[in-house]
């Protein structure tokens, strides 16, 4: 397939084109999507409404229980709505309909209805945007059965996963690390859709397994870029989608490794990175060398002072250590 | 916001039959629900509509049968009045396998798709969203299909009311908010939730016009949702429609009602909508006494038939559990 | 301290009764609350606006952002309110106004302004009020810094943590297990208060120690009595809280016993056992003698036809065979 | 709903020259911290006010030091207008250890509650409801004290507007519920967002009075505000007093207004409240050049002061970074 170097932003860009092009179903909507209004906040809808029109890139009040009802509504009718919640933060507002509702209608329906949205959302971490502009909150959807959980590293994962998200017969909760909307690579030109629920081998090492996804893949190719210099050769693995969870993936790789390390943007303590722990030990705790180590942000509310919230969130640095306590070896003095 | 203005429309004889016969089913589909939970030969949680049923019966005339729905918990007439069959509802409501939900959902999450039945739901609110999106869909398409959402007076304290009804008439969907007004939420007396005295004028803030209903006057309500319906159904965007109405039974069946002024309820008791649409199918000549008799028989034996067939069908297997999650279930968990 | 035999239902409004009496900075607001209105869907209010006034027992219209918004205010301004959700599943319309609001306040204002506000929620598991009117969320919120997280299993426990909550300077959500609303017990008449984070050794066991909370311990306790039969010795920890989380308790009964099942009615993938489990195995990675299992919930909506929901959730039998797994004794044939 | 009614109270000249001061100051943060943004030299998001001085300035004088205020992200205008000295704001801009929130919050989420300024929130429409709490401890204290909660036109169609208008009139508690209609929410004009032409007619729903004000001019917005929250304070209630106004530099700093119509911006610009209200004060005597001169060195004075403290101020140590989560951390997570 032709490729070209494109930014994240877009990369999703192209895959809601696209889809908009082809299957006359796929709307979107959302708070200042359409160019009369700027083309989303972020610019990955830009040009959109434009060229397919405003009864298919949808303006909206703020509202996001009805942004996302709606969708609902239209989907349960049969068309492929793509929700915009501007920041996760907001997410919240739409609680009630993503759980209440998106999730549980084919199983209350016994497959009767279907709710096939994509609510797509940006994460802003790492921005200094403050505690209700800053949030990683999947691991809240981890625990609800009925929803999909998607955030993409890559431009050409961007876009293959949107595609999927779109079309799947599934409500899919799609997260855009914000950091990484303006990271380039190359990206498929012609529609091209990944598959949930397989995990992508971004890097191929022998001593320990990094089980990341989002924000967290270009940290821990950081880390393990590093770590590298140190002799210490690290696998870093890209879950595209926690759920479905390429649990088989994961234990694959940390089978081979017998060390891991689950990197996440999320708060540590009750974030994303106790399930995908939990699962690695119950599955591989007789292989394991060293416990599942987890770095995520510490447990507090994003502060929005640079200095403190660098402190929040993991970085590299934090991630080489604990690969170097998971594998053993101590780096310099203290450790 | 006037009570009927004349140039609604009237219903035809045939409605107003239909009408009964709709009603009449709904009251014994509600009797028998009561009666079977009553006396334990029903182990479930019910939400009887017993006193509505003069808005579910003209909503189902009125309502084409390529129309939606939407409604709530407390919304099984409104099924029926939709033409869900009752053997439907019950078998839902005893959580059979051969149930549309196979029992997964119970009556408070009924969908039936078939007879334009889209959702239900036991969140207060929640449904008014959903229907501007059906609605949204709806107009996509070009369908000249109307949706109806069917919801509660205490729903329209709800953020959800808000949004949905803006954005309604924001996005021009032809959709018809439906309230039906019966004066209680769970246990709370309407004029203890909200400052003004009828909800109909809430519209208003919308840019959307309302009309409020006598709800237990059939006929009336038949006047008001069709001119809303066709309005909408005509491109003229949303309408709000109060129905007021009441509630027999409490809020939940075993609900005692201790908070219920016992005169208050004596007083709805006495505007029974059922036999009151009786008497005047009877008056105005619209029915004999032989041809009412025969429509109780006939909703009588659907209800029994239906009993029956739900009561003699499986549970479903627990084998069956996992399935309907997703549509598939690859590196799902269990 | 004298003791009195009641239900927990009993117990909880003894609880709050004895708020309202003491501190006139108390005062409850939620859905029909007040007796005109029932004195409370489940009757834990009944009988308190009779006595302190409407003023102090608010019924509100169904608002559940308002009901939590208003609370919120009103502890901003050095009030004690006790916000009641009806029923957890309604939370997700509270969700913004609970993690975005009263979670971070303290944080975001350096300790100038405190929502020391307590939630109330029923927890309607098991008993066939189907997919929106039985969930167990409370992993949602250990997650979220900020808030912290309550659940008792005894009338006593209600009681002492209910005025624990009450008067604690943060925010509280307070979970009250509807199955276990009639249960009875011995309870201090008086006001008593008891501390957060701090689990309760519920039955001192030497082979394998559950650590569960809720609903979770009566079963626990069922599936403990089958084992002792079987010669197992089971250990069950009550935690009580989930936010603080007792941490040193945990790991002293498990470094002992070296052996832990984790028991929630919520869904096991995704839900808090993920991180009890991971705490645990990073703790004590060395002295675990087998993984810790986790019983909870399967990935399903809950199910409202009565034979799907036992399926559902956990049972003492499904914990008993866990327990069995995690010792190493299979009872019986296959097992 | 009139734009003015003649018994609206008057402002006497000292409180339209502190509205002039007040103004002046509010004008010259925004100015200052946008060069300052512009030029790189501070890191930060800022949400500018520019072009809404009336109506916090008008605020500010209406209420007393006792009452509180709740405002949003674009609410430094609104502080300053409290009485929250410009250092406070402009150290939480840079996130120094000196500021109230030590720059954990940024000013989006600022609160000073010395000067009764309680919450600012970066959520939309999330204050109102937060407001009805503080009104309803207004009422249980038996207070003579009013809450005054500011925001948007966009917030007008969340749920949390809904909820929070409606239970504010249910439990009668003394809000004033001040729209600061900037007819944008972000990029979106308020015609696209609601179908009504005012967001003072929504007060009806909810029973509540509904004035609209020209939000450009401080007197007419004082005597509104004054109006409505002697009425509130007095018992009467809530009210929702809308204030039509107009923001020069969009949404966020940096945006490049290309969804705006230039005319409208141009002409916008013309009605700047600030200079108008300097040649209003002029002309009707009230102040003389010097004294409007006096004011104008005063308040830059006081903008550089704040800059210059909070640029040496220190940073929060990262060791602060675990404090202000709880009351105390036993058994914390970290
Ligand atoms: C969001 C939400 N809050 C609370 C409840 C609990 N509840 C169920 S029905 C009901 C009253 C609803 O009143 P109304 O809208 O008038 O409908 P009715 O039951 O009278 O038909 C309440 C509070 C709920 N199901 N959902
Ligand atoms: C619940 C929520 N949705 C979306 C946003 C993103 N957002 C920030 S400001 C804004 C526009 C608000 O408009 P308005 O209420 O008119 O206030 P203004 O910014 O014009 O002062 C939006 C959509 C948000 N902060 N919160
Ligand atoms: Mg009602
Ligand atoms: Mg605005």
């Amino acid at each position: 397939m032709a490729e070209r170097n494109m930014t994240m932003r877009e990369a999703l860009n192209l895959a809601l084109e696209q889809a908009l092009a082809r299957d006359e179903r796929v709307f979107l909507l959302g708070e200042d999507i359409a160019d009369a209004s700027g083309g989303g906040i972020l610019g990955v809808t830009n040009g959109l409404s434009t060229k397919y029109g405003e009864d298919r890139v949808i303006d909206t009040p703020i509202s996001e229980a009805a942004i996302t009802g709606a969708a609902i509504g239209a989907a349960l009718d049969g068309r492929r709505p793509v929700a915009e919640i501007m920041m996760m933060d907001f997410i919240g507002i739409a609680m009630d309909q993503i759980v209440n509702h998106a999730a549980k209608m084919r199983y209350m329906t016994a497959g009767r209805t279907t709710s096939p949205i994509t609510v797509r959302a940006a994460v802003v971490a790492g921005m200094g945007t403050g505690a209700t502009h800053s949030q990683s909150l999947e691991s809240w959807f981890m625990g609800v059965p009925g929803i999909k959980v998607v955030m993409p590293s890559s431009p050409a994962d961007a876009k293959g996963l949107l595609t999927t998200a779109i079309f799947d017969d599934d409500p899919v909760l799609f997260l855009e690390p914000v950091k990484l909307l303006g990271a380039r690579g190359m990206v498929p030109v012609e529609e091209h859709a990944i598959p949930f629920g397989q995990a992508n081998t971004v890097r191929i090492g022998t001593d320990v397994t990094i089980v990341t996804y989002g924000w967290g893949v270009p940290m821990s190719q950081a880390a393990a870029a590093e770590l590298e210099a140190e002799g210490i050769s690290v696998e870093i693995l890209d879950l595209r989608t926690l759920l479905p969870l390429d649990v088989p993936a994961m234990l694959e790789a940390v089978n081979r490794t017998r060390r891991a390390v689950v990197v996440t943007t999320s708060v540590r303590f009750g974030g994303p990175s106790a399930e995908i722990a939990a699962t690695l030990t119950e599955n591989l705790f007789d292989r394991l060398v060293a416990p599942v180590a987890r770095v995520g942000a510490q447990f507090t509310p994003i502060p929005s002072a640079p200095v403190l919230e660098a402190a929040h969130f993991p970085d590299a640095e934090r991630i080489a250590d604990a690969v170097r306590r998971t594998v053993g070896v101590r780096a310099g003095v203290g450790g | 916001m006037a009570v009927t203005t004349p140039k609604r429309p009237v219903p035809a004889a045939e409605q107003q039959r239909r009408m009964y016969e709709l009603m009449t089913l709904m009251k014994l589909t509600d009797d028998r629900l009561a009666k079977g939970i009553g006396s334990g030969e029903f182990l479930s949680v019910y939400w009887p509509h017993r006193g509505q049923e003069a808005v579910a019966a003209a909503l189902g005339v009125v309502l084409r049968s390529t129309d939606q729905l939407v409604t709530t918990y407390r919304g099984l007439h409104d099924h029926i009045g939709k033409g869900v069959p009752v053997e439907a509802i019950i078998g839902e409501l005893l959580g059979k396998e051969t149930a549309p939900g196979m029992g997964k959902g119970g009556t408070s999450h009924l969908a039936y798709p078939e007879a334009g039945a889209m959702l239900s739901t036991g969140i207060v609110g929640a449904g008014l969203p959903i229907a501007v999106g059906l609605g949204l869909a709806v107009r996509q398409q070009g369908l000249d299909r109307v949706v109806a959402v069917s919801f509660g007076d205490g729903a329209t304290n709800t953020g959800s009311f808000h949004e949905a009804m803006n954005m309604a008439a924001v996005l021009d969907v032809p959709v018809v908010f439906v309230c039906q007004n019966n004066l209680y939420g769970e246990k709370t007396p309407v004029e203890r939730t909200m400052k003004v005295a009828t909800v109909a004028e809430r519209a208003a803030a919308y840019g959307m016009p309302g009309l409020r209903v006598d709800g237990n006057d059939p006929d009336a309500v038949f006047g008001s949702l069709a001119e809303a319906v066709e309005r909408t159904r005509a491109g003229g965007g949303p309408v709000l429609v109060e129905c007021v109405t009441f509630r027999f039974r409490g809020h939940s069946y075993g609900d005692s009602q201790s908070y219920m002024p016992r005169e208050r309820l004596a007083a709805a008791l006495e505007r029974d909508p059922v036999p009151a649409y009786r008497r005047r199918l009877l008056d105005m000549g619209v029915c004999s006494e032989s041809e009412l008799l025969a429509v109780e028989a006939t909703a009588a034996d659907v209800v029994d038939q239906a009993v029956k067939k739900c009561t003699d069908a499986p549970e479903p297997s627990t084998e069956r559990l996992l399935d309907h999650r997703y549509v598939d279930d690859h590196n799902m968990p269990a």
